[in-house]
């Protein structure tokens, strides 16, 4: 069995991401999804911090301090960006005219329920940023994330044990085992990584699976 | 690769079904996208509800539509300005609804479609006629209606500038509801006097993003 | 006894306008208060399709067809002065940014009803615009208005006769006669015009009128 | 004459009075308006709310304040940014209140204050914990939560430019919570980085127009 490093999921990730699309990208594993959209694309990347049309992270020397990303890491812009104030950046956001946003999770239900913003740590007081209103307000949601807890238990779960961050939002779902949809007949695995079974597959994962009919393997280059 | 450029005025307006609800931008005679709402009456759209600050005025554009039987029912604020004859006799004839919204009130309900939001309450209209029918709620001790959000199947703009990526730029006061209701709509369409490469205009200083515009086309200026 | 002209209840009002202060001017009689603003003061005007700044009437050589105000006439611009859209004007209305609309009436009521947007006319289908944003969105409304109607009647009423544009908004009537404050107590008479006893101003005022312990002559320049 | 500068920081946080609610602006450590944060120190105001996208960062500005034991209540997306240990040991200690707000909604809320409007209907935090006790309701078969208005007493904020009337304009994503915290508040002060003449700003491209700004103070920069 080959499961996809993190990288290779971020990697599936982008090859699903449209030419055109206006897309906005979670912190952590989903900021990698940039640096492999396939060349013949066009993709306009939303900050939630006022900013369209992101580009890759500047050399050392141009960096800019004021210009950022909603990781707080220095960003650079596009021939054809923008900037604009943040409640613009979020009528974007809510208002469903960001076509894709592409986020971590916690847990994500059958339902496509998602828990990506607090695991409740008694030390931490939690933080929400902009996580609600993309679960809530994008055109669509995809999440990435590894598909058992380091611990091995399922993060597909049929009901989230974290608190949710919006129900019934997750319309796919990257991991290193698999790509799965969430349908109104439940979760449906469109790929699945080479030497894996559907049987392994749903021993790691808490809701039923159905394999569709047109499934493919899950392969990813060395990236 | 993005281009939101057409070629032609009929490309621009192509699609729009009868019945759809059209916000068509300008105050006055002044940023008003006259040319598409000439095409829009070539391409044969009917049973149109008209969103727009007036209700039309001398013999083209929204008042060529409603001379021609075209529109079922105008949302506005002030229907009679200049030159107002086509929507007096259609108004006049029983031919035309009309729906009359205080300005601020039109225009915040736009952006509230835009922004994603189910509906706002507002003291404007309050205790007055236009509130008639509406929800009434006491908040913090002052008396509010609550207003719904009013989206567009189409906008037809009108700017100065723009680039392939569909960032518009206008010219003073022919910005007024051209921002709102670019914002607000499924498609937005802009007529221009400008294409300008990409990276032309300075991202500090565009008016409306590209994220809120579909296709933009060429009208008059420079050949 | 001497009444005074439009342009002089245009004067009077102008007098009152601080230093310093964002002012909306309506259409017709209050759009002459403009011209009548002391030199020593710096006055925004701010206009409800998108504009603070406005300057005077433009020579006719110098009208730009993209600048208009409210009134759709030709209009120029100060250094210092600023386009935006048409939302963020009716913000500014709406939030209380705007620290005074002077406006015209048909009627005021002793409580400071304002009914300003409709004589229900039957041939007419009525506009309302910015009027209603105005009357319940300024920091301050004052009217300014002839004390009675062509055939003698009051326009200062117990109530209303004409549709509300808005209860309760106006603070200040400048008239022909008088200029009357609106007190919880009921109308203040502040100043009158020489040789214009109380109880003739009562005659043509339909709501109890108090005369102020530092009651003035109401006199203004000719102009 | 209109000149909203004033000579000193002293004077920029004069009168803030113990238990106001600030505004701050800011982003991560982009755009915020440390210097005035610092100077209110100095003002010696305690039991302030805070609202800010992060609660905090370091040893100056908001960390400042509340290490120092001056604020009471944080409203805010996401407290933990960047070295956060002010704002961790205060609450840990159970001397700081935290109200958690979506991004997006602390920053419409915002909005909805200036836009004078009396509340809105969100998607977002729907089926979370952070509607919590919040008034929701079913339109056109979505589910929204209400969202009441969130205005400050104070704003401060940070611009690169202004013109005595405080006409403000932003640098690239430094722009990000100043506009709307600019409108949001009875008392707006704005530190930036140079002073122009009235006129050179280009009035296509202010990005806040001074009828929100009420003090402005020059920070850094060339003296």
């Amino acid at each position: 069995m080959k499961p996809l490093s993190r990288r290779q999921i971020a990697w599936r990730a982008a090859q699903d991401i449209a030419d055109g699309a206006y897309v906005n990208l979670g912190i952590g594993l989903p900021t990698l999804v940039a640096d492999f959209i396939p060349g013949d694309r066009e993709i306009v990347f939303h900050s939630e911090n006022g900013i369209l049309g992101l580009g890759k992270a500047p050399a050392p020397e141009e960096i800019d301090p004021d210009l950022i990303n909603a990781g707080k890491g220095a960003a650079s812009l596009l021939p054809g960006g923008s900037f604009f104030h943040h409640n613009d950046a979020f009528l974007m956001i809510r208002g469903g005219h960001v076509d894709l946003s592409l986020m971590g999770a916690f847990e994500v239900s059958e339902r496509g329920d998602l828990a990506n913003w607090t695991t409740d740590d008694p030390g931490f007081p939690p933080g929400v940023g902009g996580a609600m209103d993309l679960a809530a307000g994008a055109r669509e949601v995809r999440v990435l994330l590894e598909h058992t807890t380091k611990e091995g238990q399922p993060r597909l779960r049929h009901r989230c044990h974290y608190p949710l961050t919006a129900p019934g939002c997750v319309k796919r779902i990257y991991t290193n085992f698999a790509v799965i949809d969430v349908t109104p007949e439940g979760l449906l695995v469109r790929e699945v990584v080479e030497g894996m079974s559907l049987s392994a597959l749903q021993e790691a994962t808490e809701p039923p699976l159905t394999l569709a009919n047109d499934w493919r393997l899950l392969a990813a280059p060395a990236v | 690769m993005i281009d939101k450029r057409v070629q032609s005025l009929a490309e621009a307006v192509a699609g729009v079904r009868d019945g759809a609800t059209i916000l068509c931008a300008g105050f006055g005679a002044v940023g008003g996208p006259d040319e598409l709402l000439d095409a829009l009456l070539e391409q044969g759209a009917k049973e149109l509800v008209a969103v727009s600050n007036n209700a039309g005025s001398g013999d083209r554009g929204l008042a060529a539509l409603i001379a021609n039987g075209r529109v079922r029912k105008v949302i506005c604020s002030y229907p009679r300005t200049d030159r107002p004859h086509a929507f007096e006799a259609a108004f006049k004839a029983g031919k035309l609804e009309l729906e009359l919204v205080p300005q601020g009130t039109l225009s915040e309900r736009m952006r509230c479609a835009a922004a994603g939001l189910g509906g706002f309450y507002s003291p404007v209209g309050v205790g007055t006629r236009l509130a008639d029918g509406k929800e009434t709620r006491e908040i913090g001790g002052r008396l509010y209606v609550l207003e719904k959000p009013l989206k567009g199947d189409v906008a037809f703009c009108k700017a100065l500038r723009a680039d392939r990526w569909g960032n518009l730029v206008y010219r003073k006061s022919a910005r007024n509801f051209n921002p709102v209701m670019a914002m607000a709509a499924d498609l937005t369409v802009v007529q221009v006097k400008e294409f300008v490469a990409l990276g032309e205009l300075d991202p500090e200083t565009i008016h409306t993003p590209g994220i809120f515009v579909d296709r933009i086309v060429k009208v008059g200026g420079k050949p």
